[in-house]
């Protein structure tokens, strides 16, 4: 009850905040007579999205399945390198200078080589979502596994525990924090980078749909498919924060 | 709109004017020009008027804005933040018109069709009716309803013909994953020759009797109103420019070179010669360059309607404004 | 716990020590850069016994710890000897229960799994770990916080926490490093008491670096003292005290003795490290 | 010696790195639309020489003005949330929403608001820019110990003195990570900016590229990008050293 209270309390200031902004929206649209094709009325862009419901909830199921996808694939692979660099420090010698150079390249430039690689379909956005990913939970991971201090990990030394054993029960709890913020980063991130890569080339998907719906000249639904597809990221972002509280119990 | 013409974007254009200003150009008219892709040969009348100093003899300080994935041409000259475009074509005009955006074509640049379909010497295609039972692919962004009434000219039921999204890349046709690939004749058709594929056969929409002008010349109907000897001046000079082009191919690959970065000299020519083929092309050579064809506009706007493209038919002559090109110097226009 | 401990000791020869340092070297370095961290140190410790280390801050206690514990190798001019068998590098890891300045709790993990921390390690199943575990929480006074995090925890506690953590980890001998050193003297003074109860019931052995002169008598059976950098051992004091001891031991004639001796040794070397720090260009 | 290994340790990774292409696609014919050979590469990149230098400067350009623009709007707005609690409730999740907003949807819109200069993808930058750096200061600005508020407090600071003497050096650890991971967004706004019809710049070149399927090309402008993001992280890794050499405890 009392919880309910709270999180009423909290959600009050944003609810606000939105109406706010939604209203200004709506009647500064209005009275200022801006025309769809530049700025559409967000009643005009939620009427849109509800009276498509089925076809905007269609194409967002494949750009979450391929976001997701990425993420994960993205996300493991993160997560094994930076294992395989924590047990064997030769290789984050080795890889860490390259991995920092990749990272810093803008992953929509790799849109052009995935889409030639893996075509058109799924894969390719799966592909571009992964890259997007992977390099930010390798970092973030990283850093966190290498946060114990030597004390910590001298301690667990003396009661005789392995390299593995220092890894499982020091390093990758201590790391979790930094884990779920590369997490955090990365679904942003995979996600914008599969629209993106669905607008440059794809059979379906939100950024197909806002790809075609501006050749089209059809500007409300472009808005209404960016706005499911926020919704569609906040939905995945709001299941990464309970997941965080899950990963994170002890804070 | 007001909002837009005195708040922000006022303020902005006035920094944007003071980055991009170039020489004190006296009386020439500030205008600008937005293209519906990035600099290239397509778009060589536009360029070599500006460098040959076309636009500016007609009194016009003209910037060449190039576009790109996701900029839509209508729009920008609609919400005024571009005086003239190089739009998508017939339909993009009339979707335009369809969803009231306050401008017009004022000439139409592709005389035939752009789009041909291609498919392998080898295949046993070897008209559109083989397309029957057969992978096609086309761009789902508009040209799909270009083979729509391909087909429907040729008798071929839509249902009978594999369709699918063709990608921006000929990889997936060259690796022979479809039968049949839409190519424009003056880009992938291009990099097909240039990949050193010419075992293949071209069917071209017009001989179909499927005609769909494309690159049109766009204006808002503010400008139209109120600056009508601006839009004469600018059409003048952009047609100038074009037959210019035609007639120096060289000078004008050279400028059209010194436009955009990177680009790739041979790829260009190319691409100029097939440009020319689509503008001299039908009423291009009879009427001139840029000639509006209300005929086949018509039939294009009945084809999207019957395909669910457009719901309500738009007026054509409302849209397509052929008073200015009529007005242009026969020596400016024919070839 | 007492009758293995037992066992274990009994299993060393009569008169032998359980740990012998001899000539215990660590140098840093090479050349011109080098520093001598520890010198000579030669120290027996016999089983049962508790014994104390105090000097001057950086005076090598730690590394020579360290080094105790196996997570340092000593430099090859010397040895460390358990129960007269020389110990190769890392052969010390695991056989040594450790206890760091810090009480290093693991934030994610309960109170009862920070304790259980070194019998996981070992192997041992966590049902056993546990129940080992909880047998020991009234004795350290932790009853009724098994499942608390360390965050919602005070100093002593955590301390007490991280001291069950080291006494859980049954070996002959036990390196405490300063546990005590962030406590406030009340708690400090209560948490002393309370380890010499424990040790007498278990009487394991038991070394123990401090810096508080009061501390280092009132605990042990011999104090060490070593000198300032390079640290080397100065003298060792026996301390003759009776068990079990009680507050009233630090007042009587005998306690003030000692602490006098032990004063003026521990004064000397403090004086020398300030002065050489003070002196450093 | 570390520093030493730390210069060192990049440029040989980078040599390996190209000494297995070069090795490499030979060595199993791998075919050129995945991977074309490296002097293939490198013989285009010195033929656009003169463009390609021109882009890396101007896309250059855009980033940096991009990244310190949003780096000051995130700072600004992470001052402000910490200072108002209200205030974080009621527009953080909007940001967070915000960042869920794929820009590039918009292209004419941009172009409608901010013309065709540099300011649209200045703008762009800088709302890719601005979250991470604000989020980042609002965590910084929290972790300030409330023991040591107290002792500036006790000492006479005024607000300002506490900010300038305290929060703002104890939360600067966690602005430089949000900056480090705003100057790559910013680059990638500067890179999808300029899609949005402009002349120069390594976005523009890699569009070209894309749609022309210059895939030698397309590695070059991949390279370029590397060396543009490298060169920016690497200055502010530098700054960071230079400005926060204490470690945050």
């Amino acid at each position: 009850m009392a919880s309910g209270l709270n999180a009423l309390r909290s959600a009050l200031p944003v609810a606000a905040a939105l109406l706010a902004l939604l209203l200004l929206w709506q009647f500064g649209t209005t009275a200022l007579d801006v025309p769809a094709y530049i700025l559409p009325k967000p009643a005009e862009i939620l009427a849109t999205a509800l009276g498509r419901i089925g076809f905007f909830g269609g194409e967002l199921y494949v750009t979450l399945v391929e976001a997701v996808g990425g993420f994960l694939i993205g996300s493991v692979l993160g997560i094994l390198l930076a294992v395989a660099m924590i047990l064997l420090p030769v290789l984050e010698v080795m890889l860490m200078p390259l991995a920092m150079v990749i990272n810093a390249v803008p992953s929509i430039a790799f849109v052009p080589l995935v889409l030639l690689w893996f075509g058109l379909g799924m894969s390719s956005k799966i592909a571009i979502g992964a890259l997007a990913v992977v390099f930010v939970v390798l970092l973030n991971l990283l850093s966190g596994l290498k946060r114990p201090e030597a004390e910590s990990i001298n301690l667990l030394r003396s009661f005789g525990a392995s390299r593995l054993g220092i890894l499982w029960r020091l390093q990758l709890p201590a790391g979790m924090p930094a884990l779920v913020t590369g997490l955090r980063v990365g679904l942003a991130r995979s996600t914008i980078a599969v629209i993106v890569a669905e607008m440059m080339g794809a059979y379906s998907g939100i950024g197909q749909v806002i790809y075609q719906a501006t050749a089209q000249v059809d500007s409300l639904t472009v808005w209404a498919a960016v706005f499911v597809a926020s919704l569609g990221s906040l939905a995945l972002y709001g299941v990464l924060v309970a997941l965080d509280r899950k990963l994170v119990w002890w804070r | 709109m007001t909002f837009f013409k005195h708040g922000l974007a006022a303020g902005l254009f006035a920094v944007a004017a003071a980055l991009s200003a170039t020489a004190p150009a006296g009386a020439a008219e500030p205008v600008s020009v937005r293209l519906k892709w990035l600099p290239q040969a397509q778009f060589a009348g536009v360029y070599v008027a500006k460098a040959k100093g076309f636009y500016k003899d007609a009194g016009l300080d003209v910037t060449v804005n190039p576009g790109g994935p996701n900029i839509n041409v209508e729009t920008l000259v609609a919400s005024g933040a571009d005086t003239f475009g190089v739009a998508s074509g017939t339909e993009g005009v009339l979707y335009s018109r369809e969803k009231k955006l306050p401008l017009k074509a004022i000439a139409m640049s592709q005389q035939m069709t752009p789009f041909a379909y291609v498919a392998y010497t080898e295949s046993g295609i070897n008209s559109v009716k083989d397309f029957k039972g057969k992978k096609v692919a086309t761009w789902m962004v508009g040209p799909q309803y270009t083979l729509y009434s391909v087909l429907a000219a040729e008798g071929v039921p839509q249902a009978d013909v594999n369709i699918v999204s063709q990608p921006f890349s000929m990889q997936p046709f060259i690796d022979k994953q479809f039968d049949v690939a839409t190519v424009t004749l003056y880009n992938e058709l291009n990099t097909l020759k240039e990949q050193g594929i010419d075992n293949i056969k071209l069917f071209m929409p017009d001989d179909s009797g499927v005609t769909t002008q494309q690159d049109a010349i766009v204006t808002s109907e503010k400008m139209i109103a109120e600056k009508p000897e601006q839009v004469q001046a600018f059409l003048n000079a952009t047609l100038k420019g074009w037959k210019y082009a035609f007639e120096h191919k060289d000078e004008a690959v050279d400028i059209v070179m010194a436009s955009g970065p990177g680009l790739e000299r041979k790829h260009q020519e190319l691409m100029l010669n097939e440009i020319e083929r689509l503008m001299v092309a039908k009423l291009g050579t009879s009427e001139g360059l840029g000639a509006i064809d209300l005929v086949s506009i018509g039939k294009v706007q009945d084809d999207l309607i019957k395909f669910g493209a457009m719901k309500t038919p738009v007026d054509i002559k409302g849209a397509f404004d052929t008073s200015f090109w009529a007005k242009v110097p026969a020596e400016d226009k024919k070839m | 716990m007492a009758d293995l401990a037992q066992a274990q000791a009994g299993a060393t020869m009569p008169g032998q020590p359980y740990m012998e340092l001899v000539n215990v070297w660590k140098r840093f370095g090479e050349g011109d850069k080098q520093t001598v961290a520890v010198r000579n140190v030669d120290l027996a410790i016999q089983p049962g016994e508790f014994v104390t280390l105090i000097g001057p801050s950086g005076c090598g206690k730690s590394t020579l710890f360290n080094m105790i514990a196996g997570l340092l190798p000593s430099d090859s001019d010397g040895s460390i000897l358990v129960k007269g068998k020389a110990q190769q590098d890392g052969a010390l890891l695991g056989k040594v229960s450790f206890m760091p300045q810090r009480d290093l709790l693991f934030p994610w993990r309960t109170v009862l799994d920070n304790a259980t921390l070194a019998l996981e390690v070992e192997g041992m199943p966590k049902r056993l770990a546990r129940q080992k575990a909880e047998a020991l929480f009234p004795e350290f006074g932790l009853k009724g916080f098994e499942q608390h995090y360390p965050h919602q925890l005070s100093g002593g506690m955590r301390q007490r926490v991280a001291l069950m953590r080291t006494f859980l980890f049954e070996r002959d001998l036990i390196l405490l490093d300063e546990p005590f050193g962030a406590l406030d003297a009340l708690t400090r003074s209560m948490m002393q008491r309370w380890l010499l109860d424990i040790w007498e019931k278990h009487r394991r052995t038991v070394l123990f670096i401090t810096h508080d002169i009061d501390e280092a008598i009132f605990l042990g059976d011999k104090v060490v003292v070593m000198t300032a950098r390079p640290g080397t051992i100065k003298c060792q004091e026996t301390i003759t005290l009776p068990r079990p001891r009680d507050v009233s031991v630090v007042t009587t004639p005998e306690f003030m003795e000692v602490k006098k001796k032990l004063l003026a040794v521990v004064e000397e070397e403090s004086l020398k490290t300030f002065a050489s720090a003070t002196m450093r260009p | 010696m570390s520093l030493q290994s730390a210069v060192r340790s990049p440029y040989a990774a980078v040599l390996i790195v190209a000494a297995l292409w070069l090795v490499c696609v030979p060595l199993f014919s791998i075919p050129p639309r995945y991977l074309p050979p490296l002097p293939a590469v490198i013989a285009d990149g010195v033929s656009v020489w003169p463009d390609l230098a021109a882009g890396f400067w101007r896309t250059l350009v855009e980033t940096v003005l991009g990244f310190l623009a949003g780096s000051l709007l995130g700072i600004t707005f992470g001052i402000a949330f910490a200072a108002s609690k209200t205030l974080e409730r009621a527009f953080f999740p909007i940001f967070v929403a915000l960042q869920t907003v794929p820009v590039i949807a918009f292209g004419a819109i941009v172009v409608i608001w901010f013309g065709n200069t540099i300011l649209a993808k200045v703008v762009i930058a800088l709302y890719l820019a601005f979250f991470p750096v604000a989020v980042n200061t609002l965590r910084g600005l929290e972790q300030a110990d409330p023991q040591r508020i107290a002792l500036m407090k006790s000492f006479g600071a005024s607000r300002l003195t506490l900010f300038r003497k305290l929060l703002l050096p104890t939360a600067a650890p966690n602005i430089l990570i949000g900056m480090k991971l705003a100057v790559a967004l910013s680059l990638a706004g500067a890179v999808v900016g300029e899609w949005f019809g402009d002349t120069v710049g390594l976005g523009v070149m890699l569009l070209q590229a894309l749609y022309f399927e210059l895939i030698p090309r397309v590695w070059v402008l991949i390279i370029a990008c590397g060396a543009l993001g490298t060169l920016l992280y690497g200055a502010l890794a530098l700054l960071e050293r230079r400005f926060v050499w204490w470690r945050p405890d």
